[in-house]
């Protein structure tokens, strides 16, 4: 038999002022199972507290009800202070008597009446909860950056600096993502190679921190403080640790492809890397385009290599490691507008390039030195017309969001356009500007005052006439069908998801919106953190944004992690969902409903009727459920209940009320 | 050949060859035109196994009973490999665990009185779905013209009269769980009327029981119910069943898109297990 | 026994409504907190029964308050696309849906069960929900739901017929078999 | 076996009289039949719309419902890219809920189900089937000829009534131009307005909607325009001299662009006359292009001839040179042998 005691409180008159207390306090004692009942004036007070612990020592009480102020503001006070009596801290229920009973009721008979129903119920309840116990998670030292640009490297750079163990994880030959593409950055025109790859540099020499290039995460298991990771290293045919990233091999090779990186404007060579000043300074054999590993003839840069670096048996080298926290720095991609516009060519002309090839043009390292030369005949365009918003704002081709950073490089490149063609006319089609921003408004109005054409509407189409590409549109200020024939024409085009996102956040059970954006535990609140706890959100893994945003939002994931790597242990919340097995049917309706991939289906082996048998059950991860208990109401045959929210203890409550 | 002769035939073979373990069909029973479910281990048996028009029973929940032993033979109707494909999608059975062999059904009648069975007249899917080999050709059968009539004829009582008419149904029902015993979607190890769980479904044959007992079924099987109309058939009360079933089953259809369950062997969640971001809104 | 079309006169006189709130600790029971915090006032017919999430809420809970004579049951939780669990409320409200025509199919009035989004911040929907829940209540008066056997109500054995039933087998094995 | 009930407009007999008399010539050619749809009533075109929603769908409508009972099974062609249009859209608007259709029914009063597609007389000639046979009765291939496929505006758009082709850069003319040896060119105005419906309220806004078709087809190098719109056709075609007559005026040089039917091309590659197609009632003059082309063509094939008997040439050439090669080579190899063997009997002796 259960030995309740039952505690209530005044709250000076907050409570008393409406509740007869006194009154409720007595029919406490008639209900079954209690054996105490004690009234306080401030039972959260330090007194009053104290006179709760020795009454559940003297009255050998082994489950609490107290009926004070709402749950939602002192539940985690009153199991604190059970945690210090022999009570375990979930034999407690609490009974909302001022914010939801003294506070919205005038009449004191009915409000005691309602009062006492609140007491009956929490007292059926807590006669049905069962004893729970937090379990510790041990919390591994060392987190997981998956993507190396810009946000990546300043979240694992943060992580490093505090004193912890990083791994960033770059599918590309080298750090530094998107920003080292860039030429200038908005709004004060720094060279983004001179400000990216310092960063690069110092993630490479940090001694904290280890960077896996040319990898991608295979797989993943585990929970907060604990996941385990499988990397695969692909293959690079290079030995690293006898490269000296000369060079020479580069030279040599006979092989030719696009180049990615410079936007399909330039051709490298298969043995190659990225850029000159990647970060592992080291190159990559391009094994697809590779003469010696399709055909098996070639072999020169092994023979130009004077430290026999190459490896051509070199095989892709899984590993696992274990993490305590990870954060997805995975970044984004232009849209590919040709499919979404054939109106603007879809393609079919060279000289309408996006943003990003613009940079590239611009950039002194570029294809063309930073001479602007259009594509199709390297001729300087004396006109150029740059389209903002395209697969932005625009739900019926594209994306419904604003890219956010698209105003803003586009004003920098009609900027920089003017700049090096002064001769040169420039117009802009725009739907708005937008410049929230320090000093971002001052920078759009310069370029308008550099001579730069804004026009506010939309292109309706590009078609070639000549060596012209005529752009009509409308000027919506003047109610004007608009004309221009450009030399050029730049589209801002709209940031969508990283590929392959959706296969690696399905892989960590983390959500994504409808756009495919990784979404955040909660957009005010919670906006780095995911619904899988211990996995964090950098940079436009989570939307569009700008290089400060970006780089903030990596400062704020980097102090989510040092807050968890700092602990040594974490306590787990008990009141989680649990199997019963010998009910458990194992068809995995639970599995699939349960937003955070806690439960799985594993076999296991039974015994029944003296025999062995193997059959399939649900597993919960304490470490990932949540106790929301949904798994609970799915499961037909009960076999999932909620601990502290279980069936027979909400039953009981509803009977207890229908009694009244 | 008649579809009786091929199925004899067949699962002789497929016993002697060792193919299948054990095979369920239909015996002749003791009364005129009865039959009653065989499962037969010895192929020197399958001369029992009948086929005619009075094969009332639907086969598949048995595999469930007789898995244990090995690969098990069945005969297939529509019903019947609707409930296959049930036992399948609800991971009772491996599709690999049978062996079906299918059979077209023009529609069973009953023995005393040779009318159409209701669950029959009610049938959209005569013929299998999902088979190993067909006995036989299919069969035509006039398909229902609306498949909620039933339904609809409850609704257009008023609150009191339905208070009333389902009232009697579990003032009547006396709790025999044969409705539940032989439903393809009940599958759990133990089910919730048989667990000893407190403040849960009372043992009291009571009306108030009983609604909790109806209640929950129809809210455990909505989403998944094959519509065979077995629960009704074998209600020794006779109570309408299906009426609860089928309110369900049209309520899914008309705010969740048209759905027929068990039609072909999926892993896609059943419609109370999932949702739509645009699901119809009415508690805002 | 005659059909009750409606028992509103059948009222007693100090009869009150009693209604059951299920809320969702993080939206609802929120809101009805801030409710408290701002001294709103409601009728005091409702009790609120705390869970975690309306993913949670089981439609067995409300067939056991209506058996055990609650008048009215009301399922509160966040509005879609704000669950603290991401999804818990998109399956509630499809169960729901299904539920709630299903108890009014079986003659339930649409009133004695009901359904509401109410986020942490609408104090004012909480108030009037409630308020609307007991209104709503109050005029369909006392729940008229039967929990015994009505001796009126005692089934007649099963119509099976008589004489098959005592009768000799007809044919103990159909001829084919034999065959 | 290709039949389709046929919905002429009120153009087949009137401005678009050639369409009407080139595609019969190739329908017969081919063995396609059309079947005109009886008591047929106007389409409503733009005018209905503008006079009542409920107009623009019932008149098409109507025209459909006799379809489908008096030509049941047969899908409706329409050779106007606005009659087209006009049934697609009702025809859609029908099929879209039952509501719709039971709207549609009570409008026209009388029996209809929706069922009968409605296709325009391009995409029924893109068939696979009428394009085997369309290749197989090709006699005169028409070479040389750049041609400038122009769908007009209603023809591809909007998508999710016509859907039959991309709505930018539509294909199915330029495939069947191909067929017959044309050479389409790549240009942009494919889709774009004509302006025809505004040629008479609006001429100053609306005569260089014309003037930009023709100037693009032209900047690509097109000799001419294939058009499948009859309304398209009598406005370029008719406008064209007065164009011309301004762009003198301001200094320009005048365009010499005739347009073509793309059912009167099919027709003379399969050896028809200008005459017994309606090609010589053009306003532009359109038989000289075709004439100058033809000869182009005779004398491409002649100089192709004479490339590949030259090629021929140089190929025996070669090979001979390759034998005597060989042969030479096989005999000093001989006399080396020889030599070597004599040299062998001297050491020896």
């Amino acid at each position: 038999m259960s030995r309740i005691g039952v505690f209530l409180c005044y709250c000076g008159s907050n409570i008393a002022g409406t509740v007869d207390v006194e009154a409720v306090a007595e029919m406490a004692r008639t209900l079954p199972g209690v054996v105490y009942v004690e009234t306080n004036k401030y039972t959260c007070s330090d007194p009053g507290q104290e006179g709760v612990k020795n009454a559940i020592i003297e009255k050998g009480i082994d489950r609490v009800v107290v009926g004070p102020c709402s749950p939602r503001m002192h539940e985690p006070t009153w199991r604190k202070l059970l945690a210090d009596t022999p009570v375990n801290p979930y034999m407690l229920e609490v009974a909302n008597l001022r914010e939801q009973c003294s506070w919205v009721h005038k009449d004191k008979a009915i409000a005691t009446e309602k009062a006492k129903d609140l007491v009956k119920m929490a007292v059926a309840k807590v006669a049905r909860l069962s004893p729970l116990h937090s379990t510790e998670i041990p919390v591994h030292k060392k987190a997981l950056v998956i993507g190396g640009g810009i946000a990546g490297m300043q979240t694992a750079l943060d992580i490093a600096d505090a004193g912890f163990k990083v791994t960033i994880v770059e599918r590309e030959t080298s750090l530094g993502g998107k920003m080292v593409m860039l030429d200038k950055t908005f709004p004060t025109m720094d060279c983004s190679a001179c400000i990216c790859t310092p960063k690069m540099s110092e993630v490479g020499n940090h001694p904290n921190i280890t960077v896996k290039s040319y990898s991608e995460v295979e797989s993943v298991s585990g929970y907060i403080g604990n996941f385990e990771v499988t990397i695969r290293e692909k293959a690079k045919y290079i030995d690293y640790t006898k490269c000296t990233g000369c060079g020479a091999c580069e030279t040599k090779c006979p092989s030719k492809v696009i180049n990615e990186f410079e936007q399909g404007m330039s051709k490298r060579t298969a043995i190659y890397k990225m850029f000159p000043q990647a970060v592992p300074s080291k190159p990559v054999i391009d094994a697809e385009h590779c003469r010696m590993l399709q055909e098996g003839k070639c072999g020169v840069c092994a023979k130009v290599c004077p430290t026999g670096a190459i490896n051509y048996q070199d095989e892709d080298k899984l590993t696992t490691e274990t993490y305590g926290a990870i954060v997805f720095a995975t970044g984004y991609k232009l849209i590919d507008w040709k499919p979404l516009y054939p109106e603007y060519g879809g393609g079919k002309y060279p000289d309408v390039i996006t943003g990003l090839q613009f940079e590239r043009l611009v950039n002194a390292s570029g294809p063309t030195e930073g001479h602007i030369l259009r594509p199709s005949d390297n001729k300087e365009p004396k006109s150029v017309v740059i389209i903002k918003c395209v697969g932005s704002r625009d739900p019926n081709k594209g994306k419904a969001y604003c890219s956010r950073a698209c105003c803003m490089y586009s004003a920098k490149h009609a900027h920089q356009y003017l700049d090096k063609v002064p001769d040169g006319r420039c117009y802009v089609f725009y739907m708005d500007v937008r410049t929230p921003g320090k000093g971002y408004d001052e920078f759009y109005m310069n370029t308008v005052h550099d001579g730069a054409q804004y026009l506010r509407g939309r292109v309706s189409k590009i078609y070639k006439e000549g060596d012209k590409l005529i752009c009509k549109g409308e000027d919506t200020l003047t109610s004007q069908q608009v004309t221009v024939a450009a030399d050029m024409v730049v589209l801002e085009t709209a940031m969508v998801p990283a590929d392959g996102i959706d296969e690696l956040a399905a892989k960590f059970t983390v959500g994504r919106d409808a756009d495919g954006w990784l979404v955040e535990a909660h957009a005010k609140l919670r906006p780095v953190e995911t619904n899988t706890a211990g996995i964090y959100l950098a940079g436009t893994a989570q939307g569009p944004k700008d290089i400060p945003d970006s780089v903030c939002q990596a400062g704020a994931a980097a102090s989510k992690v040092i807050g968890l790597l700092n602990k040594d242990k974490l306590e787990s919340n008990p009141q989680i969902s649990r199997v019963n097995e010998a009910l458990c049917q194992g068809d995995g309706a639970c599995a699939n409903i349960c937003p955070y991939g806690a439960i799985s289906i594993v076999e296991k082996q039974f015994r029944e009727n003296s025999r062995k048998v193997t059959r399939p059950v649900a597993q919960v991860n304490p470490g990932l459920c949540q106790g929301c208990g949904a798994c609970t109401v799915t499961c037909r045959a009960g076999a999932m209940d909620l601990m502290g929210y279980t069936n027979e203890s909400i039953m009981r409550e509803v009977d207890a009320l229908c009694q009244w | 050949m008649s579809a009786q002769e091929i199925i004899r035939a067949r699962a002789k073979e497929l016993l002697e060859s060792g193919e299948i373990a054990t095979f369920i069909g239909w015996e002749a029973g003791r009364f005129t035109n009865q039959t009653t479910p065989l499962v037969i281990t010895d192929a020197a048996d399958a001369g029992k196994l009948v086929f005619n028009e009075y094969c009332a029973n639907t086969l598949a929940k048995y595999v469930t009973d007789v898995l244990a032993r090995g690969k098990v033979g069945l005969v297939v109707r529509g019903c019947d490999s609707r409930a296959i494909v049930r036992l399948i999608n609800d991971k009772v059975i491996k599709r690999e665990d049978v062996y079906l062999v299918g059979v077209g059904c023009p529609g069973m009648k009953d023995r005393k009185t040779d009318e159409p069975l209701k669950k029959c007249t009610e049938c959209r899917h005569n013929n299998p779905l999902v088979f190993d080999e067909m006995a036989g050709e299919n069969a035509e059968k006039a398909v229902p013209e609306d498949r909620f009539a039933e339904v609809k004829e409850v609704e257009a009582m008023t609150a009191a009269e339905r208070t009333r008419y389902f009232e009697s149904i579990y003032a009547k029902c006396i709790r025999c769980y044969a409705c539940r015993d032989v439903c393809p979607c009940c599958t759990c190890r133990e089910c919730f009327v048989d667990q000893r769980r407190e403040n849960w479904v009372g043992k009291q044959n009571n009306v108030a029981e009983n609604r909790f007992y109806g209640l929950t079924r129809v809210m455990h099987i909505g989403d998944r119910c094959i519509e065979c109309g077995e629960c009704e058939r074998v209600c020794p009360m006779d109570l309408p069943l299906m009426k609860l079933n089928r309110k369900v089953i049209q309520d899914m259809n008309d705010l969740f898109g048209e759905f027929e369950s068990g039609l072909v062997i999926s892993a896609e969640p059943s419609v109370l297990t999932t949702y739509e971001l645009t699901d119809r809104e009415e508690f805002m | 026994m005659p059909v009750v079309e409606n028992n509103a006169n059948a009222i007693p006189e100090d009869w009150e409504p009693k209604i059951i709130a299920f809320c969702c600790h993080w939206c609802t029971y929120t809101g009805a907190d801030l409710a408290g915090l701002n001294r709103m006032n409601y009728p005091a017919n409702v009790r609120v029964l705390r869970i975690p999430c309306s993913g949670r809420m089981n439609p067995q809970y409300v067939i056991e308050a209506l058996n055990k004579g609650c008048d009215g049951v009301l399922v509160c939780g966040c509005h879609p696309g704000d669950c603290h669990y991401v999804t818990g409320n998109y399956y509630a409200r499809r169960r729901m849906m299904i539920f709630k025509r299903l108890l009014e199919y079986e003659g339930l009035e649409p009133g004695r069960f009901q359904v509401k989004w109410i986020s942490g911040a609408e104090a004012g929907k909480f108030r009037d929900t409630v308020m609307k829940a007991v209104e709503d209540v109050r005029a369909l008066g006392p729940i008229n739901l039967t929990r015994e056997i009505p001796y009126f109500e005692l089934p007649a054995m099963p119509d099976d017929d008589e004489e098959a039933f005592n009768a000799v087998p007809e044919e103990v094995f159909p001829e084919e078999v034999n065959a | 076996m290709m039949k389709y009930a046929n919905f002429p407009g009120c153009s087949a007999n009137t401005t678009g009289k050639s369409f009407t008399i080139s595609t019969n010539y190739v329908a017969k050619k081919i063995g396609c039949e059309f079947v005109d749809i009886p008591d047929w009533n106007c389409c409503g075109t733009s005018a209905a719309a503008l006079t009542s929603p409920e107009l623009a769908v019932a008149l098409p409508a109507r025209s459909l419902a006799i379809a489908e009972q008096k030509l049941p099974g047969l899908d409706v062609v329409a050779a106007c890219a606005g009659c087209y249009k006009s049934l697609r859209t009702s025809l859609v608007y029908a099929r879209k809920s039952a509501e719709n259709l039971e709207q549609v029914r009570e409008l026209i009063d009388m029996p209809y189900e929706a069922t009968t597609d409605v296709i325009s007389l391009l995409e029924a000639f893109s068939a696979p089937e009428a394009r085997e046979a369309i290749a197989a009765k090709v006699v005169k291939k028409l070479r040389c000829l750049k041609v400038a496929c122009y769908y007009g505006c209603a023809m591809v758009r909007p998508v999710e009534v016509c859907d039959f082709d991309d709505p930018e850069d539509p294909q199915s003319m330029d495939e069947l131009m191909a067929l017959i040896g044309a050479e389409p060119v790549d240009w942009a105005f494919k889709t774009e307005c004509c302006g025809a419906a505004q040629q008479m309220a609006v001429p100053k806004e609306a005569r260089p909607m014309i003037e930009r078709i023709f100037q693009n087809a032209w900047a690509n190098g097109a000799d001419c325009i294939v058009t499948s719109c009859p309304l398209c056709m009598l406005n370029l075609d008719m406008r064209e001299a007065e164009i011309n007559k301004a762009r003198i005026a301001a200094g320009k040089e005048p365009f010499d662009i005739p347009c073509y039917y793309f059912t009167e091309l099919i027709g003379l590659a399969f050896g028809g006359q200008a005459s017994e197609l309606g090609i010589d009632i053009h306003f532009h003059p359109a038989e000289q292009l075709l004439q100058k082309r033809a000869q182009d063509a005779i004398e491409l094939e002649k100089a192709e001839a004479a490339a590949r008997a030259e090629e021929e040439r140089r190929q025996a050439e070669l090979a001979e040179r390759i034998a005597r090669k060989k042969a030479e080579k096989a005999a000093k190899e001989a006399a080396a042998a020889k030599e070597g063997a004599d040299v062998g009997k001297e050491d020896a002796r």
